[in-house]
């Protein structure tokens, strides 16, 4: 028996800062409020550190129980926490990155009304990660699963007087619940099957089944229906559509949620149930299609967008891709890798772009920026040190996960390779593009402003001159961060990163890794793909440095497919004509305005009564006749009578 | 066959005076041929024996409730109902619906207990047996009716009652 | 000797003329008419019943019934009373303030 | 004829009843008594004390559980369960009354006292085993909600309210009792016990079959499940907002513990599509139709009835899992769709003049307390983890998917996806949207206070610890299932219909 390490507290500290500054965070100074914030925070990013010390001398997997939670016949859920090596590590970077961001947010949030509100969504939504994180069933990882969404819906909609900022924030919430009902459905079937919830039991007893290799059986449907859940909260095709709109937010929280921990909770509860998708090759097969397709789909349109964070938003999505592609190929390790780097160099992405942003007064559109490098040249190094990590330039973090997938891709089927390969070119374009863009040429915000474009997200920021560099406390943040970016992918020299999660997903998946690949395949597979990033980068310093007028002359030529492209494929407004609009309409018009007049006595006057009627009609488009309700009451009755009495007939 | 006969002849005068109650348009006619009913149903009580009920209902029903209601009709002064159209589901859905429901009501009530007669008088309810059963067997819910008797009263106090002018509402 | 049948087939009527009452009829007081009417349709099955089964009790329910139907009958004409006070109409079709 | 007086414990049985209604009597008695001033004060107080001794007394009953007056009402855990679910709601309610009542410038003593004598009601309801008793306490419930929902008597809306609700309700409640009336007719009794060996031993009568279709037909009514949910949204609408909250929970938690009885332990024949297509139905009409409303009573009409169907998909699943889960629900849904009619009925005002939904806009801003409740409300009933709304769902999908209700639980959970959407509706309105104008807000009284804190506490409790609730209803509902066995056996030497001999 280990000792307790009091796993409970790292939740339960954010909450309490959340509950002060909820409460009493009006009355407070901002001083107070970002110090109450910063020390719970704090404290939990502390306690990871502790637990990460003492992780040696444990006995793993340890699980810690609180207390029985319900019991309904043989069905047992504890409140209960779950320590392994892949806990460890999400633990870190969620409450490290988090801690980062949380310095980070008191600069950039200074300003803005609703401080103390803000330090409060920000920490509950730690609290929400962290029992999600460190769940020991799934119904408590459900409730983080959960919560984060809403934290989530609050800081997205955080600037409720933006009308977008509302309607981002709601169509996130939306299109998380259907995510988050395909994570449900899966529980039930897993509670109706295996009676139980706890990871170390429902494991061993899945364990124990055969796989099942053909057909959609029991443990795919879980499978699959896991995947629901997961490419709702993690942006995947076909529930990607709320992330970039998810932008709206101040951009600490697209760090924070968007980039670094919340939309990867998606790829943690693949990893998590590896056992169940190790039993369900076919599952495994889909999850690695939508890894790929995702990651291709949306770094195309990550293209042509003109918003900074747009592109970074597609970005993410296209990232979590690769990740999804990774565990599709039962490459755990690689993926939850891959998620660590990106949490370093896509949270560092986001917060120098909003350190952009604040730098020139809340401007969004990259078109407007331009030459920022002289004005803001410790963000412009940070940032440099991000593309680089990204692009998959070696020996940035980033080349160390990628190409990681990308050699378990080629193993499992080399048409995943090289749409990841393709998808790295394509990353480094854009990404290399936004970077040439932002910070060389000529600054070009200073015409726009003369030609009186009011910045379109000035919310607090405006009336700059000139761009200025962001406070110390936002770069110290920018430049922890930076150097994580550059050497945190040293930990995966070697198979080191691997080896420490083989406990967990079983040595077989990653033994296989080293040996299958000959030395010098992989050789070559690394070398083509920091040939696709370098061919990226010279792509985007041909196009937007030195000839930029390029750009619009293929646009141009494109035509339609560009088109399409900067209408993001259309996907919103597709969404929009195929299930919002008919279920709205279908309300208004059929039951809104009554089946009973709308319907069968519109017919019936059209028909039989004809003009005379229309205006009669037109008084009468209304139910709210008791005759009317006592008729639906009696068919209702005459129907229920006639199917009883051929029930009892039969 | 005097038993029948009488089923028969009060059925009938039971049935026309519920049809009755549905041609007239005034309600004091509707009203009154209700009360109709209500006496031949006492009769055919009284041929299945019932005698105590049969007494109640022409006492308490057709004298009480139904001198309630047509006070009420003269109180509110209502006149021959307008025939107006307000529900077309009523007569397109509720209509049919009811006679194919009745129809195969009465189909089960004849084909699953049609072979069971009873003779007349067939269960004597003296008022002795009634009372030893309603004080003794059925005490509480006869207790329990007087709970709803003091809400019937409340209600009728609360609702009936002139409201109080303060603050006349202007509703729509 | 009477089938138990027909007496419940003439309940069946009267409780089917009072459905049909509420359906068709459009002053208030005539449609509380028709379920009074429906009422007295299920009064007569317990009383045909209780016959048929040689039980007491349903003869008891009846009483119980008319208890029920006294105390509807006294709060519906209260409720038609504070309706007409406030509508000035009696009838149902009328009162539809509230819809859709 | 048995000439034995009924005993103590016949009393101590049926103590919860007893003491509301003295309660009841002694409001009415003190009524004109009191000058109109202090009546209010006076006389919610007593309704207060009266509920909270009937929560006292309920507990005083449940000390001894069994039968009681000759077979006709039953003390165990499931009807202790509902008194005190029944009588904590009207509590709530009065709570909330206290200020409405004032703003709303009615007379209150009858109010109370009506509140008092629908509770016996209810209550019996959830203990009576006979159906001639529960036709009564029906009744009592019933009439008393009519009449509570046209206590507006100026406004035009509030007794067209009542006026629909009285006429469909009794309209309803003629087929209940013929129902009954077929059910003593295939069965020869009207004792559910009776009724239940009766069905259970051999072939079941065809009658028995319309009987239990009549009697759905009434009950369907009573809580408001489709198609018999109609006259839900015009009546909520009309009738004043706590007595709305009490009406869409009290009355119907009641009908749901009759219909438990009848379908469970009766062990109903041949329902199955019956509830399976009402739950379905309830549940899609309720939600769609709920997506345009812009009055918010009417839209918690709405979501009521779709509430209903998620309870009756409970209701097809197997008895053992299926009567718990609804009783969790029944529960849950209590504490949070009162609590956010009390919002609701502080925010209307004089004549309820602020209840839709452009009135809510702004409201995070100007009353933070009253959204941020009405938030947890809110989410609660989308079913957002750490709420009971959650939990309860949980329970019901989970019950019908281990009883292999797969179609019916997709269902229901696409339903609750597009339920979300216009409960966020609300919220999004009232923290996204700047107010168009003025809506006064008054301040918070003790009681309305107290009311928001116990059904916060109520929807967070079930939503956080759900334990030993549940382990509560699951033995109640087990006693439930099982009476059907040990008491239609008891039924043999006692026999509760004396039979006339000829």
């Amino acid at each position: 028996m280990t000792p307790s390490l009091h796993l409970w507290l790292i939740p339960i500290l954010p909450l309490i800062g959340a509950a002060i500054n909820g409460f009493f965070g009006r009355r407070l100074s901002r001083q107070t409020v970002s110090a109450v914030a910063l020390t719970f925070c704090g404290a939990a990013f502390l306690m990871g550190l502790y637990v990460a010390a003492r992780f040696p001398s444990l006995e793993l997997p340890h699980a810690e129980y609180l207390g029985h939670w319900i019991r309904s016949g043989n069905f047992m859920v504890n409140f209960e926490f779950y320590l392994d090596q892949l806990t460890l590590v999400m633990l870190l970077v969620v409450t490290g990155v988090g801690f980062l961001i949380h310095i980070y947010s008191v600069g950039y949030m200074w300003e803005e009304g609703g401080f103390y509100r803000f330090f409060s969504y920000l920490n509950l939504f730690m609290f929400f990660m962290l029992t999600l994180v460190l769940a020991g069933n799934y119904l408590q990882m459900f409730i983080g699963w959960e919560g984060v969404g809403l934290a989530s819906y609050l800081l997205i909609g955080f600037w409720f007087t933006k009308d977008s900022a509302a309607s981002a924030g709601k169509k996130a919430f939306i299109v998380n619940r259907i995510g988050d009902f395909g994570f449900l459905i899966a529980l039930f079937l897993l509670i109706k099957h295996f009676g139980s919830l706890n990871f170390s039991q429902l494991f061993s007893s899945i364990a124990q089944q055969p796989a099942e290799t053909a057909g959609v059986g029991l443990l795919t449907s879980i499978g699959l229906l896991l995947m629901v859940g997961a490419a709702g909260k993690s942006a995947q095709i076909p529930l990607y559509v709320w992330l970039p709109d998810a932008m709206e937010g101040p951009t600490p929280v697209s760090a924070l949620i968007h980039a670094a921990t919340m939309v990867t909770a998606g790829v943690y509860m693949v990893a998590r149930s590896h056992v169940i998708f190790g039993h369900a090759p076919n599952a495994l097969t889909v999850v690695a299609i939508i890894g790929t397709l995702t990651a291709l789909f949306a770094a195309t349109i990550g293209i042509a967008q003109t918003d900074i964070k747009k592109v970074l938003a597609y970005s993410t999505v296209s990232q979590l891709g690769y990740m999804f592609m990774a565990c599709g190929v039962a490459a755990y390790s690689a993926g939850i890798f891959h998620l660590m780097t990106h949490a370093f160099f896509k949270g560092l992405l986001f917060l120098a772009a909003g350190s952009v942003i604040h730098a020139v007064g809340g401007e969004q559109d990259m078109r407007k920026m331009g030459g920022l490098r002289q004005y803001i040249p410790w963000t412009f190094m940070t940032m440099t040190a991000a593309t680089f990590a990204i692009a998959g330039f070696p020996p940035f973090a980033g080349f160390f996960s990628k190409d990681e997938i990308l050699a378990r891709a080629y193993e499992a089927n080399p048409a995943y390779w090289f749409i990841g390969v393709t998808t790295a070119f394509i990353t480094s374009f854009y990404m290399f593009r936004l970077w040439f863009m932002t910070f060389f040429g000529d600054y070009r915000g200073r015409e726009a402003a003369e030609h009186g474009h009011a910045p379109a997200h000035g919310h607090g920021h405006g009336g700059h001159g000139d761009p200025h560099e962001s406070p110390m406390i936002m770069l110290v943040p920018l430049m922890i961060l930076a150097v994580l970016s550059v050497i945190g992918g040293w930990v995966g020299i070697g198979g080191r990163f691997e080896h420490f999660l083989s406990p967990v997903f079983g040595e077989g998946a990653t033994a296989v890794a080293t040996e299958a690949l000959s030395r010098s395949t992989e050789i070559t597979l690394m070398v083509i793909s920091v040939v696709a990033a370098v061919l990226g980068f010279y792509l985007a310093y041909v196009l937007y440095l030195k000839r930029p007028e390029l750009p619009q002359k293929i646009a141009d030529s494109l035509g339609g497919l560009y088109q399409a492209v900067v209408n993001k494929y259309y996907v919103d407004e597709i969404y929009g004509d195929l299930f919002v609009k008919p279920l709205v309409d279908g309300s208004t018009r059929i039951l809104w305005h009554g089946v009973d007049q709308g319907v069968i006595d519109a017919a019936i006057n059209d028909t039989a009564d004809g003009a005379r009627h229309v205006s009669d009609s037109a008084r009468q488009m209304q139910s709210g006749n008791v005759r009317s309700y006592a008729g639906w009451v009696a068919v209702g009755a005459a129907v229920i009578i006639a199917y009883m009495i051929w029930m009892g007939v039969r | 066959m005097l038993h029948l006969v009488l089923f028969l002849v009060f059925g009938a005068i039971c049935v026309a005076g519920a049809i009755n109650l549905l041609v007239q348009s005034h309600p004091i006619s509707s009203a009154l041929s209700l009360v109709v009913v209500m006496a031949s149903l006492a009769v055919e009580y009284l041929l299945l024996g019932a005698e105590f009920v049969a007494a109640v209902q022409v006492i308490v029903y057709a004298g009480a409730v139904m001198v309630l209601f047509v006070f009420v009709i003269m109180l509110l002064n209502a006149g021959v109902e307008e025939r107006t159209k307000g529900s077309r589901v009523a007569l397109i859905l509720g209509i049919p619906g009811v006679l194919a429901g009745g129809l195969l009501v009465a189909w089960v009530l004849i084909e699953r207990t049609g072979t069971a007669t009873v003779g007349l008088g067939a269960l004597p309810g003296f008022p002795k047996t009634i009372g030893n059963l309603l004080f003794h067997d059925f005490l509480l819910p006869f207790e329990v009716t007087s709970v709803l008797v003091l809400i019937a009263i409340m209600g009728a106090v609360v609702l009936a009652s002139r409201p109080e002018p303060k603050n006349p509402e202007k509703e729509s | 000797m009477v089938p138990v049948s027909y007496y419940l087939i003439l309940s069946g009527i009267l409780f089917s003329c009072g459905v049909i009452g509420f359906l068709i009829k459009r002053n208030i007081i005539t449609i509380f008419i028709s379920i009074e009417l429906m009422l007295n349709g299920v009064n007569l099955s317990f009383v045909a019943f209780a016959a048929q089964w040689q039980h007491l009790s349903g003869q008891v329910f009846v009483f119980f019934v008319m208890v029920v139907a006294a105390a509807e009958a006294t709060v519906g004409l209260a409720i038609i009373i504070a309706v007409f006070r406030t509508r000035e109409t009696l009838n149902v079709d009328h009162v539809n303030l509230l819809k859709l | 004829m048995n000439p034995t007086l009924p005993v103590g414990a016949d009393y101590v049985r049926i103590l919860p009843e007893i003491v509301l209604s003295i309660f009841g009597m002694a409001i009415m008695v003190l009524d004109p008594l009191v000058d109109e001033k202090k009546s209010q004060q006076l006389l919610g107080g007593l309704g207060l004390i009266g509920t909270l001794a009937g929560l006292v007394s309920t507990w005083i009953m449940a000390q001894s559980p069994g039968f009681a007056f000759w077979n006709m009402v039953q003390v165990d855990g499931f009807s202790v369960f509902f008194h005190v679910l029944v009588i904590a709601i009207a509590l709530v309610l009065i709570l909330t009354s206290y200020e409405y009542m004032a703003v709303q410038q009615l007379r209150a003593g009858e109010y109370y006292g009506l509140i008092l004598f629908g509770l016996v009601g209810m209550c019996l309801m959830s203990s009576a085993v006979e159906l001639v008793l529960i036709f009564i306490s029906l009744e009592i419930s019933s009439i008393s909600t009519y009449i509570l929902a046209g206590f507006r008597r100026r406004s035009a809306t509030s007794s067209e309210s009542s006026l629909k609700y009285f006429l469909l309700g009794s309209f309803a409640t003629a087929f209940f009792l013929y129902g009954v009336a077929m059910m003593f007719g295939a069965t020869g009794s009207t004792n559910i016990d009776a009724i239940s060996a009766a069905l259970n031993s051999g072939k079941v009568p065809l009658l028995a079959y319309v009987a239990m279709a009549l009697m759905f037909v009434g009950l369907g009514f009573k809580v408001a499940a489709a198609p018999f949910h109609i006259w839900t949204p015009d009546v909520y609408e009309g009738a004043p907002a706590p007595v709305v909250g009490f009406m869409s929970t009290a009355p119907k938690a009641a009908a749901f513990a009759v219909l438990l009885r009848i379908i469970f332990e009766a062990n109903a024949p041949g329902r199955f599509w019956l509830i399976w297509l009402s739950a379905v139905l309830s549940m899609t009409l309720g939600n769609v139709a709920a997506l345009v409303q812009d009055n918010v009573k009417r839209l918690l009409a709405y979501s009521s009835i779709a509430h209903a169907g998620y309870i009756l998909v409970a209701f097809a699943a197997k008895p053992e899992l299926g009567a718990p889960a609804v009783m969790f629900y029944t529960a849950a849904y209590a504490a949070m769709n009162v609590g956010a009619f009390a919002v609701v009925s502080h925010l209307a005002n004089e004549n309820e003049r602020y209840v839709t939904l452009e009135n809510y806009a702004g409201l995070g801003r100007s009353s933070p307390i009253l959204a941020g409740t009405l938030t947890i409300f809110l989410i609660s009933l989308i079913g957002i983890p750490i709420t009971g709304g959650f939990f309860a769902k949980f329970y019901v999908f989970s019950a019908a998917l281990q009883s292999n209700l797969v179609w019916l639980t997709i269902i229901g959970v696409i339903n609750s996806a597009i339920g979300a959407y216009y409960y966020l509706k609300i919220i999004v309105v009232m923290y996204m949207r700047e107010a168009r104008e003025e809506v006064p807000v008054l301040p918070i009284p003790l009681a309305l206070r107290a009311a928001l804190a116990l059904t916060l506490a109520a929807t967070v409790y079930l939503g956080v610890v759900p334990g030993r609730m549940l382990t509560f209803v699951q033995q109640s509902a087990q006693q439930l299932l099982q009476a059907e066995h040990t008491s239609a056996r008891e039924q043999v030497g006692n026999a509760a219909v004396p039979r006339a001999t000829q």
